[in-house]
């Protein structure tokens, strides 16, 4: 029985929380609703657990939708890459979901929270959706259905401040211009190749050679993701989506959406287009490496003049993208496990971070820096969670952004540019700068409230001390992360190798034909 | 021959220079335009272009609408564009819903439906934050 | 609108052929243009003519929103259930061949039953959307247009 | 002819869509919004998308243009003059329409039978799809069975907007004219 379910587990754990998110609306209790999410994410990060216990050692698991072969049909096909995605964001989402019940109750009406719950669940389908497919036109549909909800609840943020909803309105202009200049790459590819199967893709890419339309299929592509995972220019939509969207929100979108949009990227630069030929590889060395170091400085040094802390986070979490793109755009294995492995710390360290702030902004109802005076004493659970995290940021050795900072370093020393090893180093001390900002006010400066500020709930401290420790854990033994980091390298760089030999791809048809 | 070659590409590829001129006028609205609902009119008219890039992707000259008539001969035009729009039809116009949805509200919070008003707002409220 | 009496007088004579039409593009959507999708606009603007013409809350006693509420779940559900039908019947998830003997037959059922879950869901969208916005307080009057 | 009826209808699409871009009567351009719909649910039947024709002129120019109406009675009228920089905004459109006019160059020409496009799945769909399915509409039979997850996901997509648009406009219903409603209804 377990192993019948098992089977169809890449199915499953997507539809589990996409039929969750209906039975919320059909039994419109609010407490229901809440364990319905609980139970649904929950077996959604089970399921992932067991994939990426699959595909730890190198293999790749295909299940056809419907019955259908690919390329016929849409294929799910699951390797250490997504499915360790998969996994951050499960988790991640059973977490919040923990984390929600208390959060919300104070930053949106309870008439809304069935419809929270349910917004929520959507999202968490359409993240899972995007990374698991192996089909380029449902990555599109997933990815719509994660942001058609993303806005949503960014505005419910509206209850606290009306910002949220301009910022869910340009969110919503942003991303939507994005998605659609993905699906004019996507259209390209099409009308190349005709399939939209990535593996099917990837042979006749590479049988295909170098071609104007393609070239613009790529920048297309990798524009429009760019700007779904806030790449430097086009994260303007971040910091605002971010700061005024409900504190439980930015955990899980700090933690996760971006993630899953570097995610989609890493898939269409490495296993669909390969860096064979040397326009993209040309267009990421001389465009994103600089981009990517902009982004770690200008970023951080926004980052250190903001008064709202979660507006702070929101502009550090543009300079770790930075970090991120600037391991994957060196090309080489370290930097590319370097990226990987910084996706998961990331997610793990903001998270910690953001929860944080949501039990400051559940106590205090703000989180601007200067009303968190003193809050070290009378949060000390929470403050010292901050703290702990970040720590983590900083890249301080024995935590989690240590090691993604020494792999990254290392990459960089690989290629000979020291000099960006010396930049890594130089912005890791910017954000010693608004970290320390913060610590000093919780703990340095008198506090601000004369009445005694209560504790935060419990169902708030436990999620976000699993995170703290997990953040701490991941920075000592890395064998899980660094395995999955590396054999997931290992895998992208050889869908780059194989395409570099398209007479190995049975059938594909002859270029020039 | 050259000629030849020229007017023939042109023939060939009208169609998509056609659709790249609707495209690019619907962002331009998109990007040019403060008013919050012109600017989804804007996104609408460049969605549409896009369905239109994919739909001329599907026709065969000489083709019919896929749907089967037992005529052996028949050759149809290829069905899977068409199957993939009507998708992004219905995330279009849920995306719309939502976009003008959220502007009624930002009607109702601020007052105004311009870009530049609001920003005027939200500078107001900053600045009051901050004091 | 209770003023346009010509308005009412056809509204009310085009709702039936309306639904019709859209009961008949749903189940019609194998052999011609239309499916689920259509359908369930065309459905949903037999209701919102309802509610325009006539007024809200006419339209609110024939169908109470919180009911139509649960019709928008109910539709999504009824396609997910179907693929977790094909998995309890030994398929993988959306394997309508797994739905009856022979596969050509199952294929059948399943597109009816999966289309029937769009057309539900989207009527049902559609008409929550109107009742969204029609109860919004306008700024601009009736008689201002 | 076909061409010809083409090239008719991306004219008329071609002015509308400049008309909407210069006039700042909503009103206008909301309606405006609703023909280009209309006139590109003619596009694609000309180019064989029968249901993709009949989805657009029911959404696009149905639905859509009721929800802007609404949207309109609830906010303005009149667009203000525009304050951005229009050479910017110029410039990127430019920009994206010279990059895909590039693209263009190496694509296979419009309508030919030995696109890729042409060559690979579509064709297998038409084929199987009498054997397989037994449905004579092919366009069915890829979106509800071939790519039924794709629909499942559709379908998602419409409930995630049916849940944020409640979730946006709930609460604050019309209290003044509901209650004029109800006196009437008591009266008469």
């Amino acid at each position: 029985m377990l192993s019948a379910i098992l089977a169809h587990a890449p199915a499953l754990q997507t539809v589990v929380p996409l039929i969750a998110a209906p039975l919320c609306v059909l039994f419109g209790r609010r407490h229901l609703a809440w364990a319905i999410t609980l139970a649904a994410s929950l077996i959604s990060a089970l399921f992932a657990a067991y994939l990426l216990a699959q595909t730890l050692d190198g293999s790749v698991i295909s299940y056809e939708l419907g019955g259908w072969a690919p390329p016929l049909g849409i294929e799910y096909r699951i390797d250490a890459v997504n499915a360790f995605v998969l996994f951050i964001v499960a988790s991640v989402g059973a977490l919040v979901a923990l984390y929600a019940r208390e959060s919300i109750e104070q930053e949106i009406d309870p008439a809304l929270h069935v419809y929270f719950y349910t917004a929520f669940l959507l999202c968490l389908t359409g993240l899972l959706g995007v990374t698991i497919t192996g089909d380029a036109f449902n990555v599109f549909v997933f990815l719509e259905i994660s942001s058609l909800s993303t806005y949503t609840l960014v505005a419910l943020g509206a209850g606290r401040d009306q910002r949220a909803l301009t910022a869910a309105y340009n969110y919503l202009i942003m991303g939507t211009i994005g998605a659609t200049f993905f699906v004019i790459g996507i259209g390209f590819l099409y009308m190349l190749t005709g399939t939209l199967n990535m593996a099917d893709l990837a042979e006749r890419i590479a049988a295909l050679g170098d071609n104007r339309t393609l070239r613009i299929a790529f920048v297309f592509i990798f524009v429009g993701i760019g700007l779904k995972l806030a790449m430097f220019p086009l994260h303007l939509w971040l910091p605002n989506a971010y700061s005024y969207a409900p504190s439980v929100v930015s955990v899980f979108l700090a933690a996760t959406a971006t993630k899953v949009a570097v995610y989609v990227m890493l898939r269409f630069l490495f296993t669909v287009f390969g860096f064979d030929y040397g326009f993209q590889a040309a267009t990421l060395q001389t465009i994103v490496v600089p981009l990517a170091v902009i982004a770690m400085f200008a970023s951080s040094i926004v980052a250190i003049f903001q008064s709202d802390l979660k507006r702070m986070l929101a502009y550090s979490s543009v300079a770790q993208i930075g970090y991120i793109l600037l391991g994957i755009s060196l090309l080489n294995k370290p930097g590319l496990t370097a990226g990987i492995i910084h996706l998961f710390n990331h997610a793990v360290i903001k998270g910690a971070l953001f929860m944080a702030v949501g039990a400051f902004v559940y106590r205090i109802g703000s989180s601007r820096i200067e009303d968190l005076r003193g809050i070290g004493k009378q949060m000390p659970w929470m403050a010292a969670a901050f703290v702990a995290a970040g720590l983590g940021l900083i890249g301080v050795p024995l935590t989690a952004g240590f090691i993604s900072k020494w792999y990254l370093i290392q990459a960089t020393l690989d290629e000979g540019a020291w000099w960006l090893a010396l930049l890594i180093v130089g912005s890791s001390l910017l954000a010693v700068i608004y970290v320390w900002r913060v610590v000093e006010a919780m703990y340095l400066a008198a506090p601000v409230q004369d009445a005694p500020v209560k504790k935060a709930p419990w169902s708030m401290i436990v999620p976000t001390w699993i995170m703290v420790l997990a953040s701490l854990y991941f920075g000592i033994n890395t064998e899980l992360t660094g395995k999955a980091a590396s054999t997931a390298a290992d895998l992208l760089i050889q869908a780059t190798q194989i395409e570099k030999a398209p007479e190995t791809v049975p059938g594909a048809p002859a270029a020039g034909e | 021959m050259f000629d030849d070659f020229s007017s023939s590409f042109i023939i060939q590829h009208y169609n998509y220079w056609m659709v790249i001129v609707l495209m690019m006028v619907g962002l331009y609205i998109v990007v040019s335009r403060g008013n919050l609902v012109k600017k989804i009119v804007g996104l609408n008219l460049f969605q549409t272009a896009v369905f239109m890039l994919y739909i001329s992707v599907g026709k065969i000259i000489g083709g019919t609408a896929p749907i089967l008539t037992g005529n052996p001969d028949e050759v149809y035009s290829n069905p899977l564009p068409h199957v993939l729009i009507l998708t992004a039809i219905v995330v279009g116009v849920a995306t719309t819903a939502l976009g003008l949805a959220l502007i009624v509200r930002i009607n109702e919070r601020y007052g105004t439906i311009e870009e530049d008003e609001i920003a005027d707002i939200e500078q107001e409220i900053d600045r009051q934050e901050s004091a | 609108m209770h003023h346009h009496l010509i308005l009412r007088v056809v509204s009310k004579m085009l709702i039936p052929p309306i639904l019709l039409y859209a009961l008949y593009v749903q189940f019609h959507g194998d052999f011609g243009p239309g499916g689920g999708f259509q359908a369930g606009v065309i459905f949903a603007v037999a209701f919102i003519l309802y509610g325009i013409v006539f007024s809200l809350d006419h339209l609110r006693r024939a169908v109470p929103p919180h009911i139509v509420r649960r019709f928008v779940a109910l539709g999504l559900l009824i396609y997910a259930g179907v693929g977790v039908a094909n998995l309890f019947l030994g398929g993988n998830f959306l394997d309508y061949s797994t739905l009856a003997h022979d596969a050509k037959h199952g294929q059948h059922y399943g597109i009816l039953l999966v289309e029937l879950g769009v057309g539900i869901t989207v009527a049902a969208v559609m008409i929550s959307i109107f009742f969204a916005f029609a109860s919004r307080p306008p700024t601009i009057k009736d008689t201002d247009w | 002819m076909e061409a010809f009826i083409d090239i008719v209808l991306f004219g008329f699409l071609i002015l509308t869509a400049i008309a909407i871009m210069r006039l700042r009567n909503l009103f206008a351009v909301v309606m405006l919004s609703g023909v280009f719909s209309l006139l590109s649910a003619g596009l694609f039947v000309v180019m064989d998308a029968v249901d993709v024709a009949f989805t657009e002129a029911a959404v696009g120019a149905g639905i859509s243009t009721v929800l802007m109406l609404g949207t309109m009675a609830m906010t303005s009228r009149e667009e203000k003059p525009p304050v951005h920089n229009r050479l910017f905004s110029f410039a990127i459109a430019v920009i994206v329409g010279a990059a895909l006019i590039y693209g263009t160059t190496d694509m296979p020409p419009f309508g030919s039978p030995d696109a890729p496009a042409h060559q690979h799945v579509g064709p297998d769909y038409i084929e199987r799809t009498p054997k397989e399915i037994g449905v004579p509409n092919v366009v069915t039979a890829v979106l509800a069975s071939y790519r039924g997850f794709d629909t499942l996901g559709e379908v998602a997509v419409i409930f995630t907007a049916g849940i944020a648009v409640i979730v946006l406009l709930h609460g604050r219903t019309r209290p003044a004219r509901t209650a004029r409603a109800r006196k009437k209804e008591k009266d008469v």
